[in-house]
């Protein structure tokens, strides 16, 4: 019996409605939290209980963690599920949590002190015998330290965040004229959004595909891979199609790569529900990148692929039950593609604005939708931008395609610009429906890469 | 200002609420205006006969009292800035902070919410009579939501 | 490649969408019909092209032959779908779309005459051996004779039209002394709708289970089973509820049911999609009923457990293309569930009306939705009252019911009065839920039976 | 500021929800305004054209000269009974039924609507003059669809 009876849900938009439904299934009572500009929002009205956090601003709603833990309190939640993105990979959450004795749904508080340190992950990894790319496992703060290293490593090369998480601060730099310029602009970025202004920076693999790991992993060290997802189309290093399985694998391919997601995430102790993050070249050759220690948007993917409900899995786990799952019990079956519906100008691909005069999410058999968009919902620079999420899953990739096309055709949204017609250029793009995807792919759409 | 101390405004900016800001300084202006939706759109939803599949949380003060503290200007709400428990009495035993009638000077505590087990006095911001108490004692209650009416006294 | 290259779909609502989704995967194009008063309806928006033909009342514009062939030759349409309901029984209709030179999608003319005179059809599958009720199989037109017939059947008999489908003019007489009555009311009833007033009478079969068995068939005599559906739970000889596989069922009794279905098609020479309908008493006896020659509403149970497209199949057999699935092909995969949403009044289960003004159909896993609402859509008396079906499938029925409380519980549909209370209440009756189900089920819900 | 500065601010802003941007500084005068919907905009949207997925087909006549037609008492619309092909002529080659202009009794054929090879004569069931022909020769008709426009003649 599970010891979790009533959870507090502290995201919103249609991860928040995705959280409820688990929740309902398993018998778990949901509380959602909302900004004062929500309160009509759908995982508000579909809960059983809802919290106004305050106002729209999210550092001081669904990031302000006094306010979260008053709710959960109020309420007598005895878990906290963070969603993805907002505070679901701050250490610093977790442990207030667990100080108010309250259930953290993700991994250990050791897990994330970890992860958060992109270096030191990275170098743990290694150690176990994980390819990494070649670059610089240690935090740099100083500019000409950081050239001389990327010089050792060779153009063109990735500046990253050594914390946080998400696109902030990446940098592709291609000559060593270019760099110092761009580790500037990195470290400013990076330290408005994390407040830490180190850097890592490692060679940047040009053409390779995005392929990550999904992992179940218990306390007592029984863990599984779900088969891969291939997120290689990405904008601004955002994720936007995401698949699984991925085009490029092969059964021996994946057995290996599995083996070294799950050894990557033995070897840090991870436990509960995580994606292993690898670049995959053309030869075949793949390297770690990082660990995502949270449900990720396009979690999906894999449940139609496996028929596991990831959700119920990270709870399940975060409950303190052991793994039920064997890898042998897990078959991947036909294909998934998720198309991510964001609000974007069609032309800038910026965030846009307005408010949904009409919304009808494409339905029938084998689409599986993702959405807590209802008519008239305002979509503001508050708002998460994350509109819905179609999922098509069919016997084959191409007939997963045929599906999509049809799902995207027959889905309207109206009232502000969305990545709506992107999605349909894409599906109809021959490069795409022959599998043949690089990191650059969607550069030939137009708009800043 | 330079270039850097105003794009770090503009990231501090947004994530605010603010939605105008005008400088003038040493001969410098500087005006930036934001695209949020106005305060008075957001504070006044259209009712909406929406179904509960389920029972809304006691938490919300119930929407009555809501309408009539914004639309009747005789009243200032005083909200809870916080998420917690609503106390009227500084402890057990003792007499409430305020009664219905009661006149209070702004900056008076009118009662406590308690959070995370710390007890947050909830302060008048205004000199008045107090002319509703909207939430029971003991209550939980959510940010903004409005726990007295005062009737303020020029 | 198939001939069909234009779809002209001669029905509305929920099924005139799901037809336009496979068409759109088959690459054929399609042509939405719509009355005066459907212009903005959905089915009209996401058709390829639309022809309004006839004002709101249904018998002057989907029913209006003449306008539905003006509007397949001005669109250049060379296959006619009439969905189900409307004409798609109708032998008339499919010999003037033959005389046009349009492929009528649906069986043969010969199937459609045959089935249209269900004691014929009776007595033709009973002769192929497979158990039919006791009962007159001929069609009856004088009252005296009906009632000494029915005598000699044994009460509680049926009294059903000879012609024509659905529930009309059906009605149960448990007593020799209503049968007069009864039997006038019905011969008036079935005059209206049909035109024919001959009737044919029945035993009646109490607390039976209403099992049917999705059928394949070509025109070369090759012929599959695609297993069962469960379809106890109706009003008025409505179904409102329907699942597969059947509880009641083991696999050596669908292999035994399997074959009749298949032995009553090829008794008829039946070719295209078609539904064996059978009564199954709690002795495990079964009964043949009657075969609709149609695509059914209830059709999606079938497609989530097996993965067939139902609708897919029915286009290529119309087509002559040969069936391509054989029997051992056929895999029963979890359980599926579908809750058909009704235009209803909760206290008297009447029609109701009004406009839609709040619509969110459920999302997520395993949740299929059928519907073509739409927030500000009229619901009138010239409406399609079936709203919306919801399909929910897992891997036992156990978890298809989890599922389908989830989903019920998360859709909002507010503006008009529907059943999805009682869909609701059906899902948490524990008679349900432990499969104890007959067609008397409904009753203790209230209203008319 | 130099140009590069200039557009460097701008792709900053265009990350954030600034709406509006001024500055005077050392002579310099920059203004920056951005096409976000405003706040006002939101509170009340503006009527939405919808998306068609798909273009209609053509069978139907413009919405404009459908709103014309009911909204303009002067006129009596000629509607198709059916659907079919329009056609203005009673045989191919020969004068068609009427102009724009020709006056016509109550009872006149207009034109003819083909529809499984009949060819069916619609009449006006106004006395008046042809103010406007709505189809072209050939197209096809749904119902309802307007074809003519006649102007009364008492």
């Amino acid at each position: 019996m599970p010891m979790i009876r009533k959870v507090l849900i502290a995201t919103r938009g249609e991860v928040a409605l995705r959280i409820i439904r688990t929740c309902r299934e398993m018998g778990i009572r949901t509380v959602a939290v909302c900004s004062t500009a929500e309160r009509e929002a759908l995982h508000v009205r579909l809960a059983d209980e809802s919290v106004c956090i305050g106002p729209p601003p999210i550092a001081e709603s669904y990031l302000n963690v006094p306010r979260l833990l008053g709710a959960a309190e109020t309420t007598g939640a005895d878990a906290i599920h963070p969603g993805y993105g907002l505070l679901s990979e701050s250490a610093a959450f977790a442990e207030v949590c667990h100080n108010c004795g309250i259930t953290f749904i993700g991994p250990t508080l050791r897990n994330l002190r970890l992860m958060g340190n992109k270096g030191k992950a990275r170098e743990v990894v290694s150690r176990a015998g994980v390819p990494v790319l070649p670059g610089i496992p240690r935090k740099i703060s100083d500019a000409r330290e950081a050239l001389r290293a990327a010089s050792g490593v060779g153009f063109p090369v990735l500046i990253k965040a050594a914390s946080g998480a998400g696109g902030r601060g990446l940098r592709v730099v291609r000559e060593p004229s270019e760099f110092l310029d761009a580790y500037e602009t990195a470290r400013a970025d990076v330290r408005a959004a994390f407040g830490d202004e180190h850097l890592i920076v490692e060679r940047y693999c040009t053409d390779a595909r995005h392929v990550e790991f999904q992992i179940l992993a218990d306390t007592d060290g029984n863990a599984v891979h779900l088969g891969e997802r291939e997120c290689t189309i990405q904008r601004r290093f955002e994720k936007v199609l995401e698949e699984s399985p991925c085009g490029a694998m092969t059964p021996a391919l994946r057995a290996e790569m599995g083996e070294a997601a799950i050894k990557a995430a033995a070897a840090v102790n991870y436990a509960n529900v995580g994606t292993v993050e690898f670049l995959l070249d053309a030869k075949g050759r793949y390297y770690f990148i990082e660990m995502s220690a949270r449900i990720q948007v396009e979690h999906p993917v894999t449940e139609m692929v496996t028929g596991v409900d990831v959700v119920k899995e990270q709870i399940q786990l975060a409950d303190g039950q052991p793994l039920a799952i064997h890898q042998e019990d897990v078959r991947l079956r036909g294909h998934a593609i998720e198309c991510r519906i964001y609000a974007e100008d069609p032309v800038t691909f910026e965030r846009s604005y307005g408010t949904v005069a009409r919304y009808h999410p494409p339905g029938g058999s084998g689409v599986r939708v993702e959405s807590a968009l209802q008519v008239n919902d305002p979509v503001s620079p508050h708002s998460d931008p994350l509109l819905a999420k179609v999922i098509a899953h069919a016997e084959t990739r191409p007939a997963a395609i045929a599906k999509m096309r049809v799902a995207l055709r027959e889905m309207v949204l109206d009232g502000l610009p969305s990545n709506l017609d992107l999605h349909r250029q894409i599906l109809a793009d021959p490069d795409f429906v022959e599998g043949r995807v690089t990191s650059s792919f969607l550069s030939r759409f137009g708009g800043r890469p | 200002m330079t270039d850097r101390e105003i794009t770090d405004l503009i990231r501090f900016l947004i994530q605010t609420d603010v939605r105008e800001f005008r400088l003038e300084r040493e001969g410098e202006k500087l005006e930036i205006v934001r695209s949020l939706p106005s305060g008075a759109a957001e504070a006044t939803p259209a009712p909406v006969a929406y179904r509960m599949p389920e029972p809304a949380m006691p938490v919300r003060s119930d929407p009555g009292s809501r309408e009539l503290s914004t639309s009747d200007e005789e009243y200032r709400a005083i909200s809870s800035p916080l998420v917690g428990t609503f106390f009227r009495c500084p402890a057990p035993g003792k007499p409430p902070f305020v009664e219905v009638g009661s006149v209070v000077e702004s900056g008076a505590t009118l009662c406590i919410v308690e959070s995370m087990k710390v007890m947050n006095e909830i302060e008048s911001d205004v000199k008045g009579r107090v002319a509703k108490i909207l939430v029971e004692d003991g209550q939980p209650v959510e940010y903004g939501q409005h726990l007295f009416l005062v009737e303020p006294i020029l």
